[in-house]
């Protein structure tokens, strides 16, 4: 498994062609890349940053859980941080696999459950204005329901 | 005893640090230092309802008693990757 | 949309990168390769033949089809004809989109419509012997169920 | 009146030639060649009840009636990509 956060471009090209075994029948990848608007607001470029030991750590659990749960054979997590431009790469999931549906169901599951567990925020950077975009809630079991006695 | 605070996305615009040592009663949960962020905080926000806390890198239950040297992480809901979900964009764009 | 069917390696990364555009927020790709056994038979290698000219007018229809049925912005796919050995890329499929969702369903459901219905067959070659792969059946409208009486 | 024959595959070799153009009756249908096709093959195979027929690079229904000129192409299952379906390894393997 390859589990990575980077600084610099992701080598996407150089990722898929080592997860290439010869008991691979199918290679599912997922590269997420930084669109030029979110709701029609003209994006500039985002920031990315993380709780990077942590996310490491949930992203390699992540991986386990993907070649455990789909029988797939391997996954590759690459997140690149700090500022992306328009096109650039901020994801990618590779997914290596005998058969494509479980390559396939793995690598949705992996871009679904990083973007609501792994701890990684982005900034965006629009041409009026700067936003920490809105993550998805988290899962039920990481954050138990508030108690709004608790606040005094 | 002392904690070791680490404030990420928003939550560190909020309080205007990014990380800090606190000194806490013995017994404190993980819902009492959040409270306490949350009043030290000079804004209001929405954002108090819904973080997640993380002890030594894993995510904690509000329950949870901190001990001394834990490191205890504010998280916002997170946004790593691209592509905002469908379904959240229908319910901003409505 | 590029729809191609090739003799010669499929350059994956240069079709990747150029089917990226600013609007676009995921990328799935499909890379279907050359699996070094088939239900544990060793394997050599593959030949492809295809019925070319009805097989790109197949390709295009699956692409045009999977732009409007799930709104995708472009698509890409790309077969191999001749003899690949174990690991060589056969079929490249991918899917431009503003989301990831869109992106997966129609890349999915293009590699499983597209082996279905574009005549396109394979030979293994296995070290023990060689063997026209079964392909799966014919949806129902492509083959309408066999009068037996018309053989005699 | 005469139509193209195309054969792909194992009914390639099932038929020992690639292409032909035969002569057959004026009204005859998809089903009609395919008959035709299976009578002169000197193996027996359970592939001549799954083929599909093409017409002109068109599926073609069994009671499509064929016109002079026509490109006739008798296909089996395709397997395109890779990966053979696991519904169908499955199968087989059981």
């Amino acid at each position: 498994m390859r589990i990575e956060i980077v600084d610099d471009v992701i080598a996407a090209d150089r990722i898929v062609a080592e997860m290439k075994a010869g008991a691979d029948g199918a290679v599912c990848v997922f590269d997420g890349i930084v669109r030029d608007n979110t709701r029609g607001r003209k994006t500039l470029h985002l920031d990315y940053e993380a709780y990077r030991e942590m996310a490491l750590e949930q992203m390699a659990t992540l991986a386990a859980e993907a070649v455990t749960k789909y029988s797939v054979r391997d996954v590759a997590i690459v997140h690149r941080l700090g500022r992306l431009l328009v096109g650039e790469t901020s994801v990618l999931i590779v997914v290596s696999s005998a058969h494509r549906g479980a390559a396939f169901d793995a690598c949705r599951w992996l871009i679904d459950t990083l973007k609501k567990t792994v701890p990684i925020w982005k900034k965006e950077q629009f041409v009026d204005g700067v936003l920490w975009a809105d993550g998805e809630p988290f899962p039920e079991g990481i954050v138990a329901p508030v108690v709004e006695e608790t606040r005094g | 005893m002392r904690v070791r605070m680490l404030y990420f996305g928003i939550v560190k615009d909020l309080l205007g640090v990014e990380r800090e040592t606190v000194e806490v009663p013995v017994g404190m949960t993980v819902e009492g230092v959040l409270s306490f962020s949350r009043l030290r905080s000079s804004k209001e926000s929405e954002i108090w309802n819904s973080l997640a806390v993380a002890v030594n890198r894993e995510y904690a239950q509000r329950s949870a008693v901190l001990h001394e040297g834990d490191e205890v992480a504010l998280l916002p809901p997170v946004s790593g990757g691209l592509d905002r979900a469908e379904k959240n964009e229908e319910r901003q764009d409505a």
